[in-house]
C-alpha cells in the first residue's frame, strides 16, 4: 500500500512536469496552430534563468587566504560573493540559498519576452506555412537556442538545489495515519505539484473568466470566425505565445532543484511532451493536463520492481505503449477535437 | 531521347543525376590536398557512401511523406532492422553483403507493414506520434532488453567466434559483393588533387541511382498520381471510389524498404549495427533532410541528405588549429575576434550552424534547397532570355 | 589480394608533390604501402575522437586540452610535463622518428555511428596512425573494431566495461583506464572497513552494457566480503527522474545504496536520493550509506554538495602527490588554468605512451607499435608503476578510491583521496569470466597491408 | 422500383431527431430534387447515401442492394457520384490529373497497385480524360493547377470528375451554393447540357428554387426530417403543404 502510495506521488510529481509543458504546447497548437519543436527550449531556458540568477548573486570577488593553497600551490584566492559584501553576511546567504523560487520572479517577465520576441520575430510568418516548415524552422531554432546555452554553460548538469527549508524531506505517511519513516516525500517535490496545479488553475481561470481568455478560447475553436467579428485575435494570441513560454519557463525554474539542468534537457523533454499533448488530444487543455498526469503515474507504476519482474523492460517503453492504446482506441486521444492538425 | 520508360525530360534529367553520381569522387574534392581549404574536401569514401546511403533513405521517405503527405517520425526503425538484418547475415553466412540486403529488405518490409497497418488508422498528428512511438519502443528495447538480439549499447558486430557458415578459406574477411571488397579504394593523383575512387561507393552509388530510377517512375505512375491526390484532398478520392488505405500502406511499405536497404547499405560498408541508429533523432534527421531539401521533389530528398551530411562530418572537424591556420595572415586583434567568433559555428558548435541554417533556409527558401536552386536557373535564364529577346515560356510538368 | 585499404594520404602528399612537378596522374591500387597511412611526409598525425556535442561534451573538451597538451610536448614545446617523470626515455622532444607530430579532431556525439564515421574520415582523408580518445564505453568498442579493420592503434579513452578490454578486446586496441572489476575490487575493502561486512545493497543499475558489467563487478566484490544484495534495478538511460525506482530502496531492508550510474544520470539519482531522505536515513540499526563506484569529475561538479562522504573510485585524480602527477597537473594548469580530469590525463598519457611505443619500436607499423605496448612496464605517468598486459591489453595500475569531501574549498577539490589499491588486489586472470572467459581473444594484429 | 430506394430512414444525433421515417424513391434517368428549409435533414439524408453516415433504422437500396455499412469508395464503385457544396477537388494537381484520377478510378476499381506504369502511357485514360474535358469546355486549361482557378471552373471541373466516371446516379449537394445569379446560371446550363447529353440520373438537394424549378423533374419536399410531399414541380409549386412549410416562410 505504502509502495502504491509512493508511486502515485511520484507519478504526480513526474507528471507535473509534463502537464505544465504540454499545456503551453497545446496552447501554441491550439490558438496559433504551430507545431513548435522549442518548445522544449523553453522550459530549457526558464531552467537555465534560475542558474543565471544563481549565477549573480554567487558574482564574486576574490580575496588571498593565506592559510590555504590551490592546486598549484599558490596562496588560495576565496571568492565572496557581492551580495554577501553588501547586504551583510545574513542576508546575502538567504537571497543565494533562495534563488530558485526568487527566479519564478525574473522568470516571467523574462520568458514574456522570449515569447513575444519569438512569436513576432519568427512563428508569426509561419502561420500559413504547412507544419513541415514549422517544424523545421522551430527546431533550428531549438537547436541555435541549445547551443548558445552550450556555449556560456557549458554542458555538465549544473546543481542548482532548492533552499534549505525545502531541501529536506517529510514524512507524509504520518499524515496519512501510516509508521512513521514509511512514506517519506522531499519538500520541494510536494511544493512542486502544488506549484503546478496553481499554474494549471490559473491558467483555466485566466482562460475560462476573462474577456481575453474567452476571446482565445474562441480563437482556438473557430479562428475565421473570431477574426470576422473585427477583434484583433493576431495581439492576443502573440500574448498567448508569451504566456505559453512562461508557463514552460516557470515549470522549467521550479524543476531545477529536482534534475540539474543542461543545455539539452529541453531536446529530452520534446518529444515526451508531444506524446502527452497528442494522447491528450489536439487542441484540448484539459486533455493535456490529464494526459501529462496519467503517463506520469502510469510510468511511475511501470517502473515498480513488482511489474518490471513480469514484463522486463515495461517502463521503458510504457508511455510509448499506451500512447499507442489510447490512439488506437480514442482517434483524437483522450479529449482531443476533430479536424484539429489531422491532415 | 527516350529511355527505359521515361518520357525525354526524365531521360535527361536520370543521366544528370547518373553521371553526378559517378563523377562524385571528382567533384566532392575541389580543393588540392594541403591547402588550407583542404578540409572542405568531402571526397573521401566514408562521407561519399553516406551521401548515398543518406539519398537512399531520405528518397524512400519522400515517397511516403513528399507524396502523401504522412508525417512518419519513426522511419529510423526501419534503417536499424536492416543494419541488424545483415550484420546477423554476416554472423551467420559470411561477408558477402547480397543475404543481408535481401534479408533486410524484406525484414523492413514486414516490420513496415505491421507499423503501417495499425499506424494509418490515424492521420495527421496522431499517425506522426504513433509511428514516433513504435520507433521509440524499437530503440528503446534494442539498447536494453533486446541485447542478445541487438548487443544493446555497445552495437552488432562480428565476432571471431561466429559460425559464419558460408566462409571459405579465402573469403575476405571484410564485407564484400561477390569477391568485390567494399573498403577497397583505387587513387588518382593529378597535380596537387587526389582523387579516392571506391568499391563502396560505388556500389552504394549504384544501388542509389536504380532506387532513384524507380522513385522516378514511381513519382511518374498511377500510383503515385493516387498518392499526390491523397496528400491534397482524400475526401475527394475516396468519394471517387478510391480506397486511400492500401495506398498509403503500400506507400509506406515501399518507404519502409528504401529505409531498410539504407540500413543494410550502412552495415554493408561498416559492419556494426547500434540500436541509436533506431532513435527518434535519427527519425528527425531524415524528415529534416525531405523538408530542407523540398519535400515532393525528386532532387530535393538527395539534397538535403547531403547537406546535412556535410556539415556533420567536415564542420565538427574545424578545430582552433586550422582557425589560426586561416586567419594567421591577419593582425592579431582581428585574428584572435574571428576565432572567437568562429568558436559559434565551428568545431564543438557545428549544431548551432546548422540550426541557423536550418531557420535560414525555411524562411528564404520555402520550397527548400530545390526552391533556391530553381530560382537561380530561372534567374540565368531570364537574363538569358533578355539577352536574345525570346520568351521564356516555361512548360507545365507532364 | 590485399584486405583492407584506407587512404593514405602520407603517401599522397608526396604523390602530390612529384605529381604537381610532372603534372601526370598517378593511380595507386591496394597494397601499395607497408602499412596503414605509412607516413611519408615530415609530420605523421593524430586523431582525437571525443564527444565535442552531447552529455559529454565537457569530458571531450578536457580530454581535447590534454591532447594538444601532449602534442606539445612530444614536439618539445611547453615543459614537457610527464616527459620528464616517465621512465622510459625513448622521447626527447624532437617529435617522433624524426617526425613532427600533428593532430585532427572529431566529434563522436556519444553515437557509435557518428563517433566511427568521425574516425574513418580521420583514417580516410586524414590520414591518421592511431585514434585516441572518447567518453564512453559502446563508442570505444565501435570505435576500436573499426581501428582492427582499418589497421591502426586505437587507444580508448574513458571507458570503463569490462567489455572493452574483455570480451570485446582488439589486438589494434588499448586501454589505459580502469575498469569495472578493478572499481569493485578496489572499493571493497575500503568499504568494509567503513561500513563492516554485515550489510544489504541495494543496486541501481543504468540498463546497458558498462552498467550491467559494472553491477556485476561490483556485487561480486561486495557479496565476498560478506554483503548481501537485496535488489538490483535496471533504470532507463537519460530517465532524468529516478524517483519511482528510489522509492522502493527505504522500504526493501537494504542499507546501503549503490548508484551504478555514469555522468548526468548518476548526478540526478545522488541528487534525488538525498532529497529523498537516504543519507539521513537509519536501516537495520545502522546509518544508510550511497556509494557511487565511477566517480568523475563531470560528476562532481554536477552534484555539488551531495556527494559529501559518498564512496566511489577514480582512475586518477590530480590531487596525487607524485613527481609525474606534478608535472602534468602543473603543465595542464598553467596552459588551461584548471586543473585537469581524470580523463584528460588517461589521453595525455596514451598520446606519450603510442609515441613512446613508436619510438622504441622504430616503426609507425602498428602491429610494431603494439608489439611495443604489450608487456611494457613503466612508471611515472601518474600512476605508480603500471603494466600493459599483453593477453588483453588493459593497464594495471593502482586505483584510487575516492570520498565526497567534507569541506572542499575550491570547485576542483570536491572529491579526496581516500586509499590508493595497490594494483596486486585488482589484478585478475585474462580469461576471468567477466572477461569474456576463456572464448575471448584479441584476434590477429591487423596493420592494413 | 427506383434506382435508389429509401426506406423508413430514421438517424438521431443524441437529443435531435435528424431523420424520421424517411421514404424516397429515385427513378432511373431522372432529375429529382430534395429541397427543404434549413435543418430540414438533408444533408443528414444525403450522407446516409454515400457512407459518410449510417442511419440508425431503415434501409437504403441502390440499384437492388443495401449500401448501408460500405465505405464511401465502395458505394462510389457501384455507380453513386457526388459533387459537394464547396468543390472538392485536387488542388495541389493539374485539371488533367484530376478527371484522369476518376478515369483510372472506373477502370481499375478502388485499388491496384500499378508503380512501374506511367501515366503518360496510358493511352485510354488520357483520351477518355480529354474527351471529358472537351465535353465540359476546359481543354484548354488541361495543364492548369486545379487550385488557381475560379470557383465556377471549379464546380465544372468536379463535374466532370463525376462525369467522367459514368455514375448511373449523380448526387448533387446544394451545386450553386454561393454562386453568383451568373455562375448560378451556368451552372443550370451545364447540368441541363449533361442532362441532355447522357442518360443519367439526378439527386439534387438544393436551396435555390430557381434551380430546382429550372431543372427537376421530380421534387421531395423534406420538413424537420419527414418528407412532407412528393410530386412534380407544377404541383409542388402550388401545393398548400409547402407553402406553408417552405415557401411560405422564404415569401
Amino acid at each position: 500500500m505504502d509502495a502504491i502510495i509512493l508511486q502515485i506521488l511520484n507519478g504526480l510529481d513526474k507528471g507535473s512536469a509534463y502537464a505544465l509543458i504540454a499545456l503551453g504546447l497545446t496552447l501554441i497548437f491550439g490558438t496559433l496552430g504551430v507545431v513548435n519543436f522549442a518548445h522544449g527550449a523553453l522550459f530549457m531556458i526558464g531552467a537555465f534563468v534560475a542558474v543565471t540568477l544563481q549565477r549573480i548573486f554567487n558574482l564574486s570577488f576574490e580575496q588571498i587566504d593565506p592559510t590555504k593553497k590551490d592546486f598549484l600551490g599558490n596562496p588560495l584566492k576565496v571568492e565572496v560573493p557581492y551580495v554577501e559584501a553588501w547586504f551583510g553576511a545574513d542576508v546575502g546567504d538567504w537571497l543565494i540559498d533562495w534563488s530558485v523560487p526568487l527566479a519564478i520572479i525574473f522568470a516571467i517577465p523574462v520568458m514574456l519576452l522570449v515569447g513575444f520576441v519569438m512569436e513576432r520575430g519568427l512563428i508569426k510568418h509561419f502561420y500559413k506555412r504547412p507544419h513541415a516548415d514549422q517544424i523545421l524552422v522551430t527546431f533550428g531554432l531549438a537547436i541555435v537556442l541549445q547551443e548558445l546555452i552550450k556555449y556560456f554553460f557549458g554542458a555538465n548538469p549544473i546543481q542548482t538545489g532548492a533552499p534549505d527549508a525545502f531541501s529536506g524531506s517529510m514524512d507524509f505517511g504520518v499524515l496519512l495515519g501510516f509508521d512513521p519513516n514509511v512514506i517519506i516525500y522531499p519538500y520541494w517535490r510536494l511544493v512542486y505539484f502544488l506549484f503546478a496545479a496553481i499554474v494549471i488553475g490559473a491558467v483555466f481561470s485566466f482562460l475560462q473568466f476573462t474577456t481575453f481568455g474567452m476571446v482565445v478560447r474562441a480563437g482556438m475553436a473557430d479562428r475565421e470566425t473570431v477574426g470576422l467579428l473585427g477583434i484583433n485575435i493576431d495581439k492576443r494570441f502573440t500574448l498567448m505565445f508569451g504566456l505559453a513560454a512562461a508557463v514552460a519557463g516557470m515549470a522549467g525554474v521550479m524543476y531545477t532543484p529536482i534534475l540539474a539542468p543542461n543545455y539539452h534537457m529541453g531536446m529530452d523533454f520534446l518529444v515526451l511532451s508531444f506524446v502527452v499533448v497528442v494522447v491528450g488530444g489536439m487542441g484540448s487543455l484539459p486533455g493535456a493536463v490529464a494526459a501529462g498526469f496519467l503517463l506520469g503515474v502510469l510510468q511511475s507504476f511501470a517502473s515498480m520492481n513488482e511489474i518490471k519482474s513480469l514484463i522486463p523492460g515495461i517502463d521503458q517503453v510504457i508511455i510509448y505503449l499506451v500512447a499507442i492504446i489510447i490512439l488506437l482506441t480514442r482517434p483524437r486521444g483522450l479529449m482531443g477535437r476533430a479536424g484539429v492538425m489531422e491532415e | 531521347m527516350k529511355m527505359l520508360g521515361l518520357s525525354q525530360r526524365d531521360t535527361t534529367f536520370l543521366l544528370i543525376v547518373v553521371f553526378l553520381t559517378l563523377v562524385t569522387p571528382i567533384l566532392l574534392q575541389p580543393f588540392p590536398e594541403g591547402s588550407g581549404m583542404a578540409t572542405f574536401n568531402a571526397g573521401y569514401p566514408d562521407l561519399m557512401q553516406r551521401f548515398a546511403i543518406f539519398g537512399i533513405f531520405a528518397i524512400g521517405f519522400n515517397i511516403l511523406f513528399g507524396l502523401t503527405g504522412y508525417l512518419s517520425f519513426g522511419h529510423a526503425a526501419f534503417l536499424g532492422v536492416g543494419s541488424y538484418s545483415v550484420v546477423w547475415m554476416y554472423k551467420l553466412l559470411g561477408y558477402n553483403v547480397v543475404p543481408g540486403i535481401l534479408l533486410a529488405v524484406i525484414v523492413s518490409a514486414l516490420f513496415a507493414l505491421l507499423i503501417g497497418y495499425v499506424s494509418l488508422r490515424r492521420s495527421g498528428i496522431y499517425f506522426s506520434i504513433l509511428t514516433l512511438a513504435f520507433a521509440q519502443m524499437s530503440y528503446n528495447l534494442a539498447y536494453s532488453v533486446l541485447t542478445p538480439l541487438t548487443n544493446g549499447e555497445t552495437g552488432l558486430q562480428v565476432y571471431t567466434n561466429d559460425p559464419q557458415v558460408l566462409m571459405g578459406e579465402n573469403s575476405p574477411t571484410s564485407p564484400h559483393f561477390f569477391g568485390i571488397v567494399m573498403n577497397e579504394s583505387a587513387k588518382l593523383n593529378v597535380g596537387g588533387w587526389e582523387f579516392t575512387f571506391n568499391n563502396g561507393y560505388y556500389f552504394c552509388a549504384i544501388v542509389a541511382i536504380l532506387v532513384f530510377y524507380l522513385s522516378l517512375r514511381i513519382f511518374r505512375s498511377p500510383f503515385g498520381l493516387m498518392l499526390r491526390a491523397i496528400k491534397t484532398n482524400q475526401t475527394r478520392l475516396n468519394y471517387t471510389g478510391l480506397n486511400s488505405r492500401p495506398y498509403t500502406l503500400a506507400a509506406f511499405v515501399i518507404s519502409g524498404m528504401y529505409a531498410g536497404l539504407a540500413g543494410a547499405l550502412m552495415a554493408s560498408m561498416d559492419p556494426l549495427a547500434g540500436a541509436e541508429r533506431m532513435q527518434w533523432t535519427a527519425s528527425g534527421e531524415v524528415v529534416l533532410m525531405t523538408i530542407l531539401g523540398g519535400a515532393g521533389t525528386l532532387m530535393g530528398p538527395i539534397l538535403g541528405a547531403g547537406f546535412i551530411k556535410y556539415f556533420e562530418n567536415i564542420f565538427s572537424k574545424i578545430n582552433d588549429n586550422m582557425l589560426h591556420q586561416w586567419f594567421a595572415w591577419m593582425p592579431d586583434g582581428i585574428e584572435d575576434f574571428l576565432i572567437g567568433l568562429s568558436h559559434f559555428f565551428v568545431g564543438k558548435s557545428w549544431h548551432l550552424t546548422l540550426g541557423l541554417l536550418f531557420m535560414l533556409v525555411v524562411i528564404f527558401l520555402p520550397g527548400g534547397l530545390v526552391e533556391g536552386g530553381q530560382r537561380i536557373a530561372k534567374a540565368v535564364r531570364n537574363r538569358r532570355s533578355k539577352g536574345d529577346g525570346a520568351e521564356a515560356q516555361t512548360q507545365p510538368a507532364e | 589480394m590485399s584486405k583492407s585499404n584506407f587512404t593514405r594520404r602520407g603517401l599522397l602528399k608526396t604523390g602530390a608533390v612529384t605529381g604537381a612537378g610532372l603534372a601526370m596522374p598517378t593511380i595507386f591500387t591496394s597494397g601499395a604501402m607497408a602499412f596503414t597511412n605509412e607516413p611519408t611526409g615530415d609530420t605523421v598525425t593524430f586523431g582525437f575522437n571525443v564527444p565535442q556535442t552531447g552529455p559529454y561534451a565537457e569530458e571531450g573538451l578536457d580530454e581535447l586540452r590534454a591532447q594538444e597538451l601532449a602534442i606539445q610536448h612530444i614536439n618539445g614545446e611547453g615543459d614537457g610535463g610527464m616527459l620528464n617523470t616517465f621512465s622510459s626515455k625513448a622521447l626527447d622532444g624532437t617529435g617522433i622518428l624524426g617526425k613532427k607530430a600533428a593532430f585532427v579532431t572529431g566529434d563522436t556525439q556519444t553515437k557509435s555511428d557518428a563517433a566511427r564515421a568521425s574516425a574513418k574520415s580521420m583514417i580516410e582523408k586524414d590520414g591518421v596512425v592511431m585514434i585516441n580518445g572518447g567518453s564512453s564505453s559502446g563508442v570505444a568498442v565501435a570505435v576500436q573494431g573499426l581501428c582492427q579493420e582499418a589497421g591502426i592503434i586505437f587507444m580508448a579513452g574513458l571507458t570503463h566495461s569490462n567489455d572493452t578490454t574483455g570480451k570485446d578486446r582488439k589486438a589494434n586496441g588499448f586501454r589505459h583506464f580502469f575498469n569495472a572489476y578493478m572499481s569493485g575490487a578496489a572499493l571493497a575493502p575500503v568499504l568494509k572497513n567503513a561500513y563492516g561486512t554485515d550489510r544489504r545493497a541495494y543496486h541501481l543499475t543504468a540498463d546497458y552494457t558498462w552498467g550491467w558489467t559494472q553491477q556485476e563487478s561490483i556485487q561480486n566484490a561486495t557479496e565476498a566480503l560478506g554483503w548481501e544484495t537485496v535488489n538490483n534495478v535496471m533504470t532507463p538511460v537519460g530517465a532524468g527522474d529516478f524517483s519511482s525506482y528510489i522509492t522502493p530502496v527505504l522500504n526493501s531492508g537494504a542499507d546501503v545504496l549503490i548508484l551504478n550510474h555514469y555522468g548526468g544520470d548518476m548526478v540526478n539519482s545522488l541528487t534525488q536520493s538525498i532529497q529523498f531522505g537516504l543519507r539521513d536515513a537509519q536501516a537495520n540499526g545502522k546509518n544508510f550509506e550511497i556509494v557511487v563506484p565511477l566517480y568523475s569529475e563531470l560528476m562532481a561538479a554536477g552534484a555539488g554538495e551531495n556527494i559529501k562522504g559518498v564512496y566511489g573510485s577514480m582512475n586518477w585524480n590530480w590531487q596525487l602527490t607524485d613527481a609525474g602527477t606534478q608535472a602534468f597537473v602543473k603543465s595542464f594548469g598553467e596552459k588551461y588554468g584548471r586543473p585537469p580530469s581524470g580523463s584528460a590525463h588517461t589521453c595525455y598519457v596514451q598520446t606519450l605512451l603510442y609515441a613512446d611505443a613508436v619510438t622504441r619500436a622504430g616503426s609507425f607499423n602498428p602491429c610494431a607499435v603494439a608489439e611495443a605496448l604489450e608487456g611494457f612496464e613503466f612508471d611515472g605517468m601518474g600512476n605508480g608503476p603500471t603494466l600493459y598486459r599483453a593477453e588483453d591489453h588493459q593497464c594495471f595500475k593502482d586505483v584510487l578510491v575516492m570520498k565526497g569531501a567534507e569541506n572542499p574549498t575550491t570547485e576542483y577539490d570536491t572529491l579526496e583521496i581516500v586509499e590508493v589499491t595497490p594494483v596486486d588486489q585488482v589484478m585478475y586472470e585474462p580469461n576471468h569470466p567477466m572477461f569474456g572467459g576463456d572464448e575471448a581473444s584479441l584476434g590477429e594484429c591487423n596493420d592494413g597491408a | 422500383m427506383g434506382i435508389l430506394e429509401v426506406k423508413n430512414v430514421g438517424k438521431r444525433f443524441g437529443g435531435l431527431q435528424a431523420l424520421s421515417d424517411v421514404n424516397l424513391s429515385v427513378q432511373e434517368n431522372t432529375v429529382h430534387a430534395i429541397i427543404g428549409p434549413n435543418g430540414a435533414g438533408k444533408s443528414t439524408l444525403l450522407n446516409c447515401f454515400v457512407g459518410k453516415l449510417i442511419p440508425d433504422t431503415g434501409s437504403v437500396m441502390f440499384n437492388g442492394q443495401s449500401v448501408l455499412g460500405l465505405k464511401p469508395h465502395q458505394i462510389n464503385q457501384m455507380g453513386i457520384s457526388r459533387v459537394f457544396q464547396t468543390p472538392e477537388i485536387f488542388g495541389d494537381l493539374t485539371v488533367m490529373e484530376n478527371v484522369m484520377i476518376s478515369c483510372f478510378a472506373k477502370r481499375d476499381g478502388a485499388f491496384r497497385m500499378h508503380p512501374f506504369e506511367t501515366v503518360a502511357h496510358e493511352r485510354d485514360i488520357v483520351e477518355q480524360a480529354e474527351q471529358m474535358l472537351t465535353d465540359v469546355n476546359m481543354i484548354d486549361k488541361r495543364h492548369m493547377h486545379a487550385a488557381s482557378m475560379s470557383r465556377g471552373d471549379k464546380r465544372r471541373l468536379e463535374m466532370a470528375m463525376c462525369l467522367a466516371q459514368e455514375p448511373r446516379l449523380l448526387l448533387l449537394d446544394e451545386p450553386t451554393a454561393g454562386m453568383a445569379r451568373a455562375d448560378t446560371n451556368n451552372t443550370i446550363d451545364l447540368l441541363k447540357e449533361i442532362k441532355e447529353k447522357r442518360d443519367i440520373t439526378m439527386a439534387i438537394i438544393e436551396h435555390d428554387m430557381h434551380v430546382v424549378f429550372s431543372l427537376a423533374e421530380r421534387i421531395t419536399v423534406l420538413a424537420q426530417g419527414t418528407p412532407l410531399v412528393e410530386d412534380t414541380p407544377e404541383n409542388i409549386k402550388g401545393h398548400p403543404k409547402v407553402k406553408e412549410a417552405y415557401l411560405g416562410e422564404a415569401a
